[in-house]
């Protein structure tokens, strides 16, 4: 419960809160849609770079490969978990189960980023290399998706996909700031620290202020959102994210860390995925998949997903 | 005064992630050029959209190409395979060009 | 050969702040959809324009929408009583379309 | 005669004026709309978390309340002090005479922001919650202007307007940022303290930068400026100030305080009144109102009117 | 029914840095507005291009302008010498307006 | 060889590798053009009144008179030097000849900013006054690239061009700037430092990742730069940047501002030429232009001439 109340009472919440109730009352309030392109790089590269220095210093270790190999595992298993609820209990056909089954199997970069910045401001750190598993999070799930959706067909991959998958923006941006981050150390992050650390939390804070405006008027114009789909949309965070926090438990995580891979698992892309799969399946309801990961999903996990995961990590951690 | 010879005018709109492939379907029908034109934002049978950098999903451009009508003809018809699936909207009208042979 | 059927295109061009208002009034001629494309700047008789996100009191857009001649004729009468007051200017053509019933 | 030269020394005092030479010069130097109204953003949202971090070490105290009422009088009142002028000596029709009122009764979000900065880093601190004032004075008179405007008309508010009045972004923004900047006090506020503090006068510099250009392009390009129109430009913020400084002590408040209700009542709105009354007066002549407002007004208070305010304030303040 | 004046409708694609230059041209054959189209990008003889504003020396605007027909060959005659050196593409076509006088 | 190294890990040129290998892999990641525009005008402003405050504790000094005046032949003469080269081993006609010959006159901003970056992180510091010099070698280059293009035409300089060459905006930016910087001295600057001081590498590491994009994109996408051409762009800055470096070592400045004269020299523009060779020579290709200053020349800068001119310059002034 304090733990609900630390992450209400932040500034980045809060300004979310902020979003969601001007955009409730339908206030003309809005950021331009190129400077919220610009913080979510922003976003990125710091993410990339704070974690790039911390394995620096603190040595890359074996815990790094298991947390790589659960995360891919976890990015490309959870359509195929999340599949059979959408078909069956919200009713969507195979295109649409599977497009957005891969928007669940990939991740929210600002999830976890909110979640870094409220776990870390309480002194409960997530490791560094987490950030390469956010960034190996972030496609595999869109293979997974097609083979959802269009189980028959042969040529499920085009070269321009798998690009895509590969050499994603945003995957190429975490990596990519990640290893400078890695290659500079702390020494060399010095001069860039005021842009990239002091002012992360702020940036963040703006972010979120739009994050609120979008998804609140997703969800108040969405057609497609039904109610089945939007429970589930708070369902699969819950299960996915248990489900992340106990392999991150098993495979020898710390409790922040196993926590972040929760976070991972329970967050829903609206970056990456949805325009390869605009691409890749167009006949698939973009209105439907961006209301259920930007409009449900998101927004619960902002508010209470951090909190519980972080329960959830405490509770498993001290079990074993 | 100036000569003006007719030429068509075809106008697609289409989700921006869909663009590049226009591009090549026109390049298949052997249209050399295009432009995209911006858009803010719109309102149709599947509710409304606006520009949207964050997805990357909801965007959508104008493709705008002018061709002779045998390649415009080429062109439109390898679209029919994705009016449906892109929700595309195509319009086409004539319009008078000056230097014919470029289009 | 596709079959293309003449549908009225109309574009008018209009001051941001009541571009949602056209939407209201297409509505009402029974027209389901348009599209909102960019403008940069422009001159006219009262002077220039460009866009503005400050004061969002001078950008304009130019609002496009596709209906049979019946809609666009309703549409265009409701327009009238704007014409002076929203400064606006009002174009009207004929395109072709391929899925008629749309629009 | 030392405040005049303290503003006009100040940086973000020269980037104005470097804007505005740069456009007399017809330099072809410009600053990207987006990136203006991103500005304009953060401005808001850190004078708004400031003041209410403000006001929480602080206390709120009566003074909020004969304030806020003090600043709402004068947003409603103002408009019908200046139309008289407007329509006899300016000779502006009844509808371009109520636009223009509108105006003045609003207020503009960066002279406050200007004058806080340049008061303040001279110890002359406005209150924290004079930011309630500025939201509170940003939209009413919207309604007296229409009022103005239209005499007869039976219905004079849409629902739309009037959630353009009570919702508009940006009192949306500061008054929900003053409410974020209470909760979070000034521990909560330090870890965004580096963006929203530190980066406050620079970014304060670059949007003068731009305002400048703005101001001054407005002023070449017009045609509907007349002479007297402008000397009313000049003349409204000295009588509006003036007054709304005298008021601002009658209630008690001390100086700097005063001052800023001067510099409210001296300033005409640029973001909020201007797009509704494209909305609501389309007839009235947009190239006036923004020559008026941004081209007149709006330099001759970033230049004289922010050192003469707070000379009046401090004369007025010793009388008592 | 509203009366509708048919005027013409004339569009050139144009880099930024050169449609001053068509303002002025316009202009000069008596034609008393145009509105600049933002575009996105495109693609011709000359390869691809796109928005750029850091060098200003690739982006794009469509220049429309409404006018007579006389004072359109005007234009479209002052439009020659620049159709090679400028790489303009233009386009000609019919639009009915509804206050002729104002075109 | 220790300089290339220390170059090659810093962040600043990390990034802009990223963003070349990004492009090279045809990755999707991308920067908005305004946030281009708008970082690119940050860092003139930083740049302008870090020289500006300098000047203010320094003074003047006679240097800069002979800075000023090297910098103004340098421009002028380079584009008659390198113009031979172009047309003869490059095969150009004379528009594109002088068309691309005027971009090698000018300069490039973040080149400069990039090397005084790099520099001053290492104790090697530019005096102030040399953006003084970079402003002033901004355009008359234009001037001698437009008599090259057409030396029998006799209206050679329009009143529109003349503007752009006096008052173009990057020049009016740095000057303004710079005198600003002059104006407040150090204890104005402390307010706005943490945006304009504390802020400037980190933000220059987001500008080069998008220019690492873009400089790659150019190269991937252009069909007009020949394999001598691409030579003709390495060729130059190495002599150009060496006949900086020699003038300004002769004409007495210490080392870091011969270096930094011979990154100048070595420099060729993007942002001030481009659009006036767009205006005033349509004829010539853009896309060359491009590719060689972009594509070819800025990259060949930032990563071997930024430590190869210092080299000469530590060289050269230890000689005398
Ligand atoms: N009648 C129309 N006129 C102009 N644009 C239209 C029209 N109908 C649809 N559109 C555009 O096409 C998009 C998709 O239409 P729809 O598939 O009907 O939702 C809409 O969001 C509009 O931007
Ligand atoms: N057939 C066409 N249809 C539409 N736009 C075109 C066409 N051809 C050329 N363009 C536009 O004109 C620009 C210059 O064309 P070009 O001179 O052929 O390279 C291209 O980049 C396109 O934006
Ligand atoms: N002949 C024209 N062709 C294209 N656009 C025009 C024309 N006349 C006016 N406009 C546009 O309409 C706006 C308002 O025109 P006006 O009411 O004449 O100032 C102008 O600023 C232009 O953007
Ligand atoms: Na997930
Ligand atoms: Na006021
Ligand atoms: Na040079």
């Amino acid at each position: 419960m304090d733990q609900l109340t630390a992450t209400l009472l932040s500034a980045p919440v809060l300004f979310f809160i902020l979003g969601g109730l001007a955009a409730a009352a339908r206030s003309d309030l809005s950021v331009p849609e190129t400077l919220a392109k610009g913080m979510s790089l922003y976003l990125m590269a710091a993410i990339g770079l704070k974690g790039g220095v911390e394995v620096a210093k603190a040595g890359i270790g074996t815990d790094l490969l298991g947390a790589l190999a659960a995360g891919l595992a976890l990015s490309a298993a959870i359509p195929f978990l999340v599949a059979p609820a959408l078909s069956r209990f919200g009713g969507l056909d195979r295109i649409n189960t599977g497009a957005v089954a891969a928007h669940y199997g990939s991740v929210s970069v600002v999830t976890f980023v909110t979640a870094s910045q409220i776990y870390g401001s309480s002194g409960f750190a997530i490791a560094g290399f987490m950030v390469a598993v956010l960034a190996m999070m972030e496609t595999p799930a869109i293979l997974s998706g097609l083979l959802i959706a269009r189980r028959e067909s042969g040529k499920l991959i085009s070269r321009e996909l798998l690009r895509e998958v590969l050499f994603n923006g945003s995957v190429v941006l975490l990596l990519g700031s990640f290893a400078i981050g890695m290659v500079i150390g702390e020494d060399g992050f010095e001069p860039i620290s005021p842009l990239f650390r002091a002012g992360f939390t702020g940036v963040l804070c703006l972010f979120l202020l739009d994050m609120g405006l979008i998804a609140m008027r997703r969800i108040l114009e969405t057609r497609a959102l039904t109610l089945r789909l939007a429970a589930l949309g708070i369902l699969f965070p819950v299960v996915n994210g248990t489900l992340g926090v106990l392999t991150g438990t098993l495979i020898g995580l710390d409790a922040p860390s196993a926590a972040a891979l929760g976070i991972l698992a329970a967050s829903a892309s609206y970056i990456a995925v949805p325009a390869a799969m605009r691409m890749s399946l167009p006949q698939a309801d973009a209105g439907l998949y961006l209301a259920m990961s930007l409009g449900v999903t998101f927004p619960f996990n902002i508010v209470f997903g951090i909190p519980l995961l972080r329960g959830i990590a405490e509770f498993a951690g001290a079990l074993l | 005064m100036i000569e003006t010879t007719p030429r068509e005018r075809i106008e697609v709109l289409v989700d921006a992630p869909l663009a590049p492939q226009l591009a090549l379907l026109a390049q298949a029908a052997g249209i050399t050029g295009h432009t995209l034109i911006r858009t803010e934002s719109g309102q149709g049978r599947h509710g409304k959209w606006s520009e949207d950098l964050i997805s990357g999903a909801t965007a959508k451009y104008i493709f705008l190409t002018i061709a002779n009508s045998e390649r415009a003809d080429a062109f439109q018809e390898a679209l029919v395979p994705l009016l449906e699936s892109h929700g595309l909207v195509v319009l086409r009208s004539t319009v008078n060009v000056v230097r014919p042979d470029r289009f």
